[in-house]
C-alpha cells in the first residue's frame, strides 16, 4: 500500500532508479506488447491462409504496407478512412462505460447527416464559420436525440438498449431515405436523389498540408475530450460508478438516469457529427450513401479499443490502413474484395483473444521489477 | 434419490490437507476427523481457510496435497461428481441454487441419474412424498428467485437431504435465518445425526448454535488447525482464543443516554411504495429516528425491508408519503445526502455499494470524489488526492488489500465491508442507515463493526439499523420495530424488548 | 503506347447484373496489346471511391479511369478530375455537360429504355391477365423511363394492359426483391421485369411463381429458359473498346457518348421459347424500326397516371431528348407513384 | 390454376405468405441464439454464420445436386463456427460480444471469398409442400406453399420450449445460463455446455442461411442477407428467450416485412420507405409497451453479459 504513495519517481540513485523505471515500464508495456504480438500472430495466421491459396504472403504484406502506410499518399489514404470511425466508435464506447451495449450508431450518423444538410439549406448564405457550426450543431443534436432516446428508453422503461438501438438504426435509415427522396429532395438531383446541395462556403476542407479533411482532427479531439471526460471529471467518474454497479451509484445519490441519457446523447452527438462531416466534407449533400456502415465498423473499433477513447485512435488507424491496402490487394494479386474482411476478422479475433493474457504474464508484473525494499 | 435416505451416516477424515493458491498457502497440513453420525463444527475467523477446506473435500478445488478417507477408506475426489457419488454433499456459503429454475426443477436436476426426458408427474409425486418427511413446507413450483432468503437456505438443505447424502457440509447455514428458523433447521439436522442418518460438518461464526447443536469442533487459523475437541468440554472463551490468538477484540462503547430533547433526524410519514413484484405495497405510517439513538428494524427477509431501504436510498419510486431529514424533505439526491450528512451502508456491499472492477481507492472515494478537501464541489478528478485519501482510510480501518489499485472485488468479504464502512463513517454523520452490516463476518470483525456503529451513535448520529440478526438488534438498538408484510407492526424500547414477543410479531402471529 | 486502365464497381463484379455487365465489358480489353486493366469491386460511394481512384493513379499508374456507378460522379469523380487534370475519367451515366464539367471528364450511357420497350412488346403478347409487373429500386428518371417504356411497349400490343410497379428502395436487397415479385404475382401480374442491380432473384422468384420474365442488365435466360421472353442488356464492350482504341491511337476521346440498340450499346437477349409467332413478328418489326434511329417511346397524346398531360398530340421525344433525363412521372396505365 | 385479382384481400394474404416465406431464417437463427444465450453466452456473430451457411449450402447443392446435402453441410459449417466461438470465449476476460462481432466479419468474409464461383450457377431448390391445393386461388396456393424447413422450424420451436422444461439437457442448459457456480457445484462443466450450446446455435443459424440461398429468395450472392442474422439475435431478447416467443417474433417480423410490397401492390405507394420500416417500428413499439421500469427483463439468463 505504501509503495503507491511514494511511487517510482521518488528514487534518485542509479540502481533504484533503474528498478523504478523497469517497474514503470512493466506496468505500461503490457498494454502495448500484448496487442502488438496479437497483431503479428493474426498476420501469421492470415499468411497461412494465403499460402494455402497458393499466393505469396511476402507480396501480400509488402502490398499491405505500401497500400496502408508505405508512402505519404498511403498514410493519408489510411487516415481518411480512419476519420469517420473515430466518432462512430465513440458512439459505442461512451455508453459502454455505463454498461450499455449500443450497436445502432449508424442511425445517428445518418440522421446527423440529414439534419446537417437540411440546416445548410436553411442558413444558406450565412458566414462560412457560422454555417459550419450550425450544421455541426444540427447533426449533433439529431444524433444526440436519437441515441439519447435509446438511453432514456433503457433507463426509464427498461427497454434493452442493444435491440432498441439496432431497430432505431433501421428506422433512421428508412427515415433518411424517405426524406432524401421525398420532402427534402432537390428536384435537380435526378438519378441520385439527394438534398439540395449545401452552400459551397460551408465545405469542410482539408487539413493544411494534407489531403485529409478536418473530420480527422474533429475525431481525434472528440476522442481526447471523451477520455478526459471519463477519466478526469466528476461526471466521467460518476458514469464509471454507474457502469460498474448501478445500485452502488444510486445509493451514492448519483443521478443515474441523467447520466445514462447524457452519455448516450453525447455518444449520439458524436455520431451525428460524423454524419455532418460526411455531408460537409465529402458528399456535399445528404443522400443514401450516408448509410455506408461506419456505424457498424465503429462497434468493432470500440470493442477492440476496450472502450478506451484514446485507444480508439490507433485501432481506427489500423482498420483504416487495412482498408486502404485492400484495393491494392484486389488489383495486384487478383484477390477478391473479401480478402480484407477475412484478414480483419482473423486479426481482430486474435487481438480480442489476447486479452486473456492481461495480468497473467509474469514479465509484466511490476512487483517482479520492484526495487528491493 | 429417495432410496439414498436409507444409507447410514458415514465418517469422513482428511489427512494432511494442503492447498496453495499461487504462492499463498490457504490450508497447511490440515487433518480433521468427523466420525459417523456426529455433528462437527468448523470454526475460524474470516479467511482462515474453512471454506477452502470443505471445497477441497467436495472436489470443488483440487487440494495441493493430502488425503481423504471415507469410512476409513482412502478415496480420490476429483470433482463434485465424485463427492456426490460417495454420498458427500455441501450447502455452499453462497447459494448455489439456480435462481430462474423452480424449486422442483432445482431438486430434480441436482440428483443423479436424471432420465433424458423427465417425467414430471412421477417426479412430482416422489417430491411430494419426500417433502412429507421434511419438517418444513416449501413452495415447489415457483422460481427460486421469488423465495425469501430463509426459504432458499431451507431449500438448499432439503436438496442435500433429497439427494440422500450421508455426509453433509453446511457452510454458515444460519446467517440468513431468523433465530426461530435456525432452531428449526439445525434441530432437524441434529435429529438426523442422532438417528444416524447423516454426519454433519458445519461452519459457523455463531457460538450459541455451536454450543447448542455440535458434538465436536475444530478451529482453523491461517490455514492451520489450532485446536479441536468436544464442544461440551470447552467454553466459548477458549474457542475464541484458538480462533484469533491473543489479539484484542473490539468492545462496544458504553451507551450514552439518549437525551429527551434530542431532535428527530429522520422522519418518515405515511410512506407508500410498491414492492419488487409490483403486487404488494409497503406502508410506513410513522417512524422517526432521533439524533444519538439506534432504531432497529427486525423482520424476516422479504417483508419489505429491502424496499423500504431502497426508497430511503432513492432507488425506488414512492407512491405517497414523505421522508424528512432534519425537517427538510429528502429525495436522496447526492447534494442532499452531502449537505445533510446522510450515509447508507446497504447489505452485501460488494453487490450493492461497490463497483467491483474499480480500484479500492476509487471505491473508497465514491462519497466525496466530487468535493474538494473543504467540501466544495469540484469538476475535476484528482487521482493523487483520491489515493492519498484512501490510503488514510485503509490505514485507519485496517483494510487488508494488496494495493490501493487492486480491484475491490479481489478483497475478501470482510475487507470489502471494512472499506465501505470506512468510506461511510468518516466525516460528520448525522444519519446512518445500515442494513445487515455483519452478514457472514467472524466474531472479531463483527465486534469491530458494531463498535464503530455504536461510536457513530454516541457521536450524535441517528442510526436506522435493519437486520435479520435479532442478537445484533438487541445488542445495538435503543428501540426496535418489527416489520412484517410491508408495515411496521410493533415497537418496543430496548428495555422492554423480549425475543419471544418480537419473534411472534416477525412471524406475523399478532 | 501502353496504358493502365482502372475500373471501379459499386458491388461485386459477378452479381449477374449491373456490375457484371461492366466487368464483362472490361474483360474484353484484357487481351489488348499494351493495355493493363485493374479493377476494384465493392467500393462504396463515399470518400472510399475517391481514395480508390487516387490509389489507382498514384500506386498503379492508371491514366484512365472508369468509375461505373452513378453515384460516383458528383462529388467524388469531379473532385478527382480537378486534382488530376492529366488523367481521363469516363463515368457511366449521362451526367457530363459541356462547360459545367471538366474536360478530362466524360459520360457514356445507353438508351436502354428502348430495350425495355421491346421487353414490353414481348410482355404484351405473353400476358393473359393484362397486368404486367415491374420491380424497381428507386423512383429516379432512368428507372421511371424504363417502367414507362415497358408499359408503352406492352400497350403497343394491347392498350388495356396495365403495369404494376413496386419500389424496393435499394439497389440490391434480395429478400425485398423476392417479396416485391411475389406481391406483383399475387396481384395478378403474369409478366415481370425489373430494374435492380442483380435481377437474378427477381427472375428466379417470378419463374418459380410461373410467370414470364423479361431480363435486365445481362442475359438471365439460363436461370429460367422456359419463362424468359427476352431482356434488355448492356453491351459495354463496344464502348470500352472504342475508348481504349482511341486512347492508344492518341486520338481525342469524346466527352459525351450515348447510344442505343442501333449503336450497339444495348442489345436484346435472344427471344425465348415462350414467345409466340405474332409476338416475334411485332418484336422484329419494332426492333427494325428502332434500328433506323429517331424512334420515340414517349409520344403524344400521353397522360401521366395522375391524369396530367405529358405529351400533346404530335409531340414526340426521341431517345436523345433532354426532357427524358429528368422524367418524374409514370405514364397512364402504370399503377404506382413516384414518391 | 386460376389467376384472379384479389384486390385488397391481397394484403392480409401477402402478410400471411410473407410471414411464412420470410420468417424461416429468423426462426432458425433466433432459436439457435436462444439456445446459446440460455447457456449464458451471446454470439452476435450469427450474421456471419448465416451468410457462410448460405454460401456453403448453395455451393454443396450446386456441386452435389442435392439441396439437403447443402443444408447438412451448412449446419456442419455453422457448428464449426460455433465451436470456435465457444472455445475462444471460455478463456477468462475474452468478451463474447466482441468475438461475435469479429466473427460476423470473418464469417461473411470467408463466405464471399469462397463463394465467388457459385454466384453464377443455379442450385436446386429445397422442396416445399403445397398446403393450399384446396383453394382454387393461385395466390392462396402460393402463400401456402410451405417449405419443409419452415415446418421443421415450427416444430423445433415447440420442441425447444418443451425441452427446456422437460429434458435433462434443457435443464442443464438453463442451470449453466443462470449461474456458473451452481453448475459447477452440480458437477457440470459450464464451458462444455456453452461450447455445445453455441455449436448447436450456430448450426441452426447456418440452416437459416441455407434457407435463404436454397429456397427464398433462393440464390447466392453477397447481398443475400440483409442483416437477418443480427436482427434475429436481437429478436431473442425481444422474445424473452422463449422459443415460442422466438417463433412468434419471427412470424411477426416476416409478416410486417411483407406489408411494404403488399401495400404498394394495392396502390398505397406514398412513403414506401416508412412501410418498409414497419417491422422495426412495430417491434420497437411492442418492446416499449411490454417493458417496464423496476422490473428486470423476465427470463434473462443470469450470466448473460448483454442484459446485466
Ligand atoms: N479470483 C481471485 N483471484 C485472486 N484472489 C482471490 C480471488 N478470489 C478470492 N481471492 C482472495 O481470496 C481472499 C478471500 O476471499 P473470500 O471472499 O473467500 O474471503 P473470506 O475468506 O470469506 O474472508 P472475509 O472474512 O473477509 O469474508 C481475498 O482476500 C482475495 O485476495
Ligand atoms: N480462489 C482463490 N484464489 C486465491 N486465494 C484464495 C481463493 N480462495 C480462497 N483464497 C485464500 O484462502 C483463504 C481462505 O479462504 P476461505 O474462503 O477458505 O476462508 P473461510 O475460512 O471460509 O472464511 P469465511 O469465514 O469468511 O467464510 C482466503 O483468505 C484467501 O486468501
Ligand atoms: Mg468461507
Ligand atoms: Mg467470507
Amino acid at each position: 500500500m505504501t509503495e503507491i504513495a511514494s511511487g517510482p519517481v521518488a528514487s534518485t540513485l542509479g540502481g533504484p532508479a533503474l528498478a523504478g523505471a523497469l517497474e514503470w515500464a512493466a506496468r505500461r508495456a503490457e498494454g502495448l506488447v500484448i496487442p502488438l504480438a496479437a497483431l503479428i500472430v493474426g498476420m501469421a495466421l492470415f499468411s497461412i491462409f494465403i499460402m494455402l491459396l497458393g499466393k505469396s504472403p511476402a507480396q501480400l504484406f509488402d502490398l499491405m504496407w505500401r497500400g496502408g502506410f508505405g508512402s505519404w499518399f498511403s498514410v493519408q489514404n489510411t487516415l481518411s478512412r480512419a476519420a469517420p470511425l473515430l466518432l462512430a466508435a465513440l458512439c459505442v464506447a461512451l455508453p459502454a462505460r455505463l454498461g450499455l451495449v449500443v450497436i445502432g450508431g449508424e442511425g445517428a450518423i445518418v440522421l446527423g447527416g440529414v439534419a446537417a444538410a437540411a440546416m445548410a439549406v436553411l442558413v444558406q448564405g450565412a458566414p462560412a464559420l457560422i454555417g459550419v457550426i450550425l450544421m455541426g450543431i444540427a447533426g449533433a443534436v439529431a444524433g444526440g436525440v436519437w441515441i439519447g432516446a435509446v438511453g432514456a428508453l433503457r433507463h426509464y422503461r427498461a427497454v434493452n438498449e442493444t435491440i432498441s438501438s439496432l431497430l432505431m438504426a433501421y428506422i433512421a435509415i428508412a427515415l433518411m431515405n424517405h426524406l432524401v427522396e421525398g420532402p427534402l429532395r432537390d428536384p435537380a438531383s435526378l438519378n441520385k436523389p439527394s438534398t439540395h446541395p449545401m452552400d459551397p462556403a460551408f465545405v469542410v476542407g482539408a487539413v493544411p498540408g494534407m489531403d485529409v479533411h478536418w473530420g480527422l482532427v474533429a475525431g481525434i479531439i472528440a476522442c481526447v475530450i471523451s477520455w478526459i471526460l471519463i477519466e478526469k471529471t466528476r461526471w466521467g467518474f460518476a458514469a464509471r460508478i454507474a457502469g460498474g454497479n448501478v445500485r452502488a451509484a444510486q445509493v451514492q445519490g448519483l443521478a443515474v438516469g441523467p447520466l445514462i441519457v447524457g452519455f448516450c446523447a453525447l455518444a449520439g452527438a458524436f455520431a451525428g457529427l460524423a454524419g455532418m462531416i460526411e455531408v460537409a466534407a465529402v458528399q456535399g449533400n445528404a443522400n443514401a450513401s450516408l448509410a455506408s456502415g461506419y456505424g457498424y465498423t465503429g462497434i468493432l473499433v470500440a470493442f477492440l479499443a476496450r472502450h478506451n477513447p484514446l485507444a480508439i485512435i490507433p485501432v481506427a488507424i489500423l482498420l483504416g490502413g487495412i482498408d486502404a491496402s485492400g484495393g491494392l490487394l484486389q488489383r495486384r494479386m487478383d484477390l477478391p474484395d473479401a480478402t480484407v474482411q477475412v484478414l480483419q476478422g482473423m486479426i481482430f479475433i486474435v487481438i480480442l483473444f489476447s486479452e486473456t493474457f492481461y495480468g497473467r504474464l509474469r514479465v509484466f508484473n511490476p512487483d517482479l521489477w520492484k526495487r528491493p525494499a | 434419490m429417495l432410496n439414498g435416505r436409507e444409507k447410514k451416516a458415514v465418517g469422513v477424515e482428511t489427512i494432511g490437507m494442503t492447498m496453495r493458491f499461487g504462492a499463498f498457502t490457504a490450508l497447511d497440513d490440515v487433518s480433521l476427523k468427523v466420525p459417523a453420525g456426529s455433528f462437527h463444527a468448523l470454526l475460524g475467523e474470516n479467511g482462515a481457510g474453512k471454506s477452502t477446506l470443505v471445497k477441497c473435500m467436495m472436489g470443488f478445488y483440487r487440494a495441493t496435497s493430502g488425503d481423504m478417507l471415507v469410512e476409513g477408506r482412502e478415496v480420490k475426489i476429483a470433482s463434485p461428481k465424485d463427492a456426490s457419488a460417495l454420498g458427500l454433499g455441501m450447502v455452499y456459503q453462497h447459494f448455489t441454487l439456480v435462481q430462474s429454475l423452480t424449486s422442483a426443477e432445482n431438486l430434480v436436476i441436482s440428483r443423479e441419474g436424471v432420465p433424458r426426458v423427465i417425467d414430471w408427474r412421477k417426479e412430482r409425486a416422489d417430491l411430494a412424498r419426500f417433502m412429507e418427511t421434511m419438517p418444513f413446507e416449501l413452495p415447489l413450483d415457483v422460481p427460486v428467485s421469488t423465495l425469501a432468503a430463509g426459504e432458499k437456505q431451507k431449500l438448499e438443505i432439503v436438496k442435500q437431504l433429497y439427494l440422500g447424502r450421508s455426509f453433509l457440509v453446511l457452510d454458515e447455514p444460519t446467517s440468513v435465518l431468523t433465530p426461530g428458523e435456525a432452531q428449526e433447521v439445525l434441530g432437524f439436522v441434529r435429529a438426523m445425526t442422532v438417528a444416524g442418518d447423516v454426519t454433519v460438518l458445519m461452519i459457523s461464526h455463531k457460538f450459541p448454535e455451536v454450543k447448542a447443536f455440535a458434538d465436536d469442533f475444530t478451529v482453523l487459523r491461517k490455514g492451520k488447525v489450532t485446536g479441536t475437541g468436544r464442544v461440551a468440554e470447552h467454553d466459548r472463551k477458549v474457542m475464541a482464543a484458538m480462533m484469533i490468538g491473543d489479539q484484542p477484540i473490539a468492545t462496544l462503547d458504553s451507551r450514552a443516554p439518549v437525551t429527551r430533547d434530542a431532535r428527530p433526524v429522520l422522519t418518515v410519514r405515511t410512506l407508500k411504495a410498491p414492492d419488487r413484484t409490483g403486487l404488494k405495497t409497503i406502508e410506513i405510517q410513522d417512524l422517526s429516528v432521533r439524533s444519538g439513538e439506534i432504531v432497529g428494524i427486525a423482520g424476516i427477509s422479504g417483508n419489505g425491508q429491502k424496499e423500504f431501504l431502497e426508497v430511503l436510498a432513492g432507488q425506488r419510486q414512492r407512491d405517497a408519503g414523505e421522508v424528512l431529514v432534519k425537517g427538510a424533505p429528502y429525495r436522496a439526491s447526492r447534494v442532499e445526502a452531502q449537505t445533510l450528512n446522510v450515509r447508507f451502508i446497504p447489505e452485501e456491499p460488494l453487490r450493492n455499494a461497490c463497483a467491483p472492477k474499480m480500484t479500492v481507492a476509487e471505491n473508497m472515494s465514491f462519497r466525496n470524489f466530487d468535493l474538494d478537501t473543504s467540501g466544495k464541489p469540484v469538476n475535476w478528478i484528482n487521482g493523487r488526492v483520491i489515493k492519498a485519501f484512501a490510503a488514510g482510510l485503509v490505514e485507519q480501518f485496517k483494510v487488508k488489500t494488496a494495493s490501493l489499485s487492486s480491484p475491490i472485488e479481489s478483497l475478501s468479504g470482510g475487507n470489502v465491508q471494512r472499506a465501505v464502512l470506512a468510506r461511510e463513517l468518516t466525516g460528520d454523520v448525522d444519519l446512518l442507515i445500515v442494513s445487515n452490516p455483519c452478514f457472514g463476518l467472524d466474531f472479531s470483525a463483527v465486534a469491530e463493526i458494531r463498535a464503530r456503529i455504536m461510536e457513530a451513535r454516541n457521536a450524535g448520529a441517528a442510526v436506522l439499523l435493519m437486520s435479520e440478526d435479532l442478537d445484533e438488534l438487541l445488542e445495538l438498538s435503543d428501540r426496535i420495530f418489527v416489520m412484517s408484510d410491508g408495515a411496521l407492526v410493533y415497537e418496543t424500547p430496548i428495555a422492554m424488548a423480549s425475543v419471544q414477543t418480537i419473534g411472534e410479531h416477525m412471524a406475523g402471529h399478532h | 503506347a501502353g496504358a493502365t486502365i482502372g475500373f471501379i464497381y459499386v458491388g461485386p463484379k459477378d452479381d449477374y447484373g449491373y456490375n457484371q455487365a461492366h466487368a464483362e465489358g472490361a474483360a474484353v480489353l484484357k487481351g489488348m496489346e499494351g493495355i493493363s486493366i485493374i479493377e476494384e469491386e465493392n467500393v462504396p460511394e463515399t470518400v472510399d471511391v475517391q481514395k480508390t481512384m487516387e490509389s489507382m493513379i498514384n500506386l498503379d499508374g492508371a491514366t484512365m479511369l472508369f468509375p461505373t456507378s452513378f453515384g460516383y460522379f458528383d462529388p467524388h469523380m469531379l473532385a478527382m478530375c480537378e486534382k488530376f487534370p492529366e488523367i481521363r475519367f469516363r463515368h457511366c451515366g449521362g451526367m457530363w455537360s459541356e462547360g459545367k464539367h471538366p474536360k478530362n471528364a466524360g459520360s457514356y450511357f445507353g438508351y436502354i429504355g428502348q430495350g425495355q420497350y421491346l421487353n414490353g412488346v414481348a410482355a404484351g403478347h405473353a400476358t393473359k391477365t393484362k397486368k404486367i409487373g415491374f420491380v424497381a429500386a428507386k423512383p429516379i428518371p432512368q428507372v421511371l423511363l424504363n417502367i414507362n417504356s415497358f408499359l408503352l411497349g406492352a400497350r403497343s400490343v394491347d392498350p388495356a394492359i396495365t403495369c404494376q410497379v413496386i419500389f424496393t428502395g435499394e439497389w440490391s436487397l434480395a429478400v425485398k426483391e423476392a417479396e416485391a415479385t411475389n406481391a406483383l404475382v399475387d396481384q395478378g401480374a403474369d409478366v415481370i421485369t425489373c430494374h435492380v442491380d442483380s435481377p437474378k432473384v427477381v427472375v428466379e422468384t417470378a419463374a418459380g411463381r410461373g410467370t414470364f420474365i423479361c431480363g435486365y442488365h445481362a442475359n438471365q435466360s439460363p436461370l429460367a429458359p422456359e419463362k424468359y421472353l427476352t431482356g434488355a442488356e448492356w453491351n459495354w464492350a463496344n464502348i470500352y473498346k472504342m475508348y481504349v482504341e482511341k486512347l492508344v491511337a492518341g486520338e481525342e476521346l469524346p466527352n459525351f457518348t450515348r447510344g442505343g440498340l442501333a449503336d450497339g450499346f444495348v442489345k436484346m437477349s435472344p427471344l425465348g421459347s415462350g414467345v409466340s409467332e405474332a409476338a416475334r413478328a411485332q418484336f422484329d418489326g419494332t426492333l427494325a424500326e428502332i434500328m433506323k434511329g429517331g424512334f420515340s417511346v414517349i409520344k403524344g397524346p400521353l397522360n401521366n397516371n395522375k391524369g396530367e398531360v405529358v405529351a400533346t398530340e404530335g409531340q414526340a421525344f426521341v431517345e436523345t431528348a433532354i426532357e427524358l433525363e429528368s422524367m418524374d412521372y409514370l405514364v397512364e396505365g402504370v399503377v404506382g407513384s413516384t414518391s | 390454376m386460376e389467376q384472379t385479382d384479389l384486390g385488397l384481400w391481397g394484403v392480409p394474404l401477402a402478410i400471411l405468405g410473407g410471414a411464412i416465406r420470410v420468417s424461416t431464417p429468423f426462426i432458425f437463427v433466433s432459436l439457435g441464439e436462444a439456445i446459446t444465450e440460455r447457456s449464458g453466452r451471446i454470439n452476435l456473430g450469427l450474421e456471419g454464420v448465416l451468410v457462410f451457411g448460405a454460401m456453403t449450402a448453395y455451393a454443396v447443392a450446386v456441386l452435389t445436386g442435392s439441396p439437403w446435402l447443402g443444408v447438412l453441410a451448412a449446419s456442419a459449417s455453422g457448428a464449426c463456427f460455433g465451436l470456435f466461438h465457444g472455445w475462444i470465449c471460455k478463456f477468462p476476460k475474452v468478451n463474447d460480444i466482441a468475438i461475435g462481432i469479429a466473427l460476423m466479419l470473418l464469417g461473411s468474409g470467408l463466405a464471399f471469398f469462397f463463394g465467388k464461383p457459385f454466384i453464377q450457377p443455379s442450385a436446386p431448390d429445397l422442396p416445399a409442400i403445397p398446403f393450399g391445393l384446396w383453394s382454387n386461388s393461385s395466390q392462396v396456393q402460393a402463400a401456402l406453399n410451405i417449405n419443409i424447413l419452415f415446418l421443421i422450424g415450427a416444430a423445433l420451436a415447440v420442441f425447444l420450449w418443451w425441452a427446456f422444461k422437460n429434458t435433462r439437457a434443457g435443464l442443464i442448459v438453463r442451470v449453466v445460463g443462470d449461474s456458473s457456480d451452481a453448475a459447477r457445484a452440480m458437477g457440470i462443466n459450464p464451458n462444455t455446455v456453452r461450447l455445445l450450446a453455441t455449436a448447436i446455435g450456430s448450426a441452426l443459424a447456418a440452416i437459416g442461411g441455407a434457407y435463404l440461398s436454397l429456397y427464398y429468395p433462393g440464390s447466392w450472392n453477397e447481398g443475400i442477407s440483409s442483416g437477418q442474422g443480427l436482427m434475429a439475435v436481437a429478436l431473442v431478447i425481444f422474445a424473452r428467450w422463449n422459443p415460442l416467443g422466438c417463433f412468434a417474433a419471427a412470424l411477426l417480423f416476416g409478416g410486417a416485412g411483407a406489408l411494404g410490397p403488399a401495400l404498394q401492390s394495392v396502390g398505397v405507394t406514398q412513403g414506401y420507405y416508412l412501410f418498409y420500416a414497419a417491422p422495426y417500428i412495430l417491434t420497437l413499439l411492442i418492446m416499449i409497451a411490454t417493458s417496464s421500469p423496476g422490473r428486470a427483463l423476465a427470463g434473462a439468463p443470469g450470466v448473460l453479459s448483454i442484459t446485466k
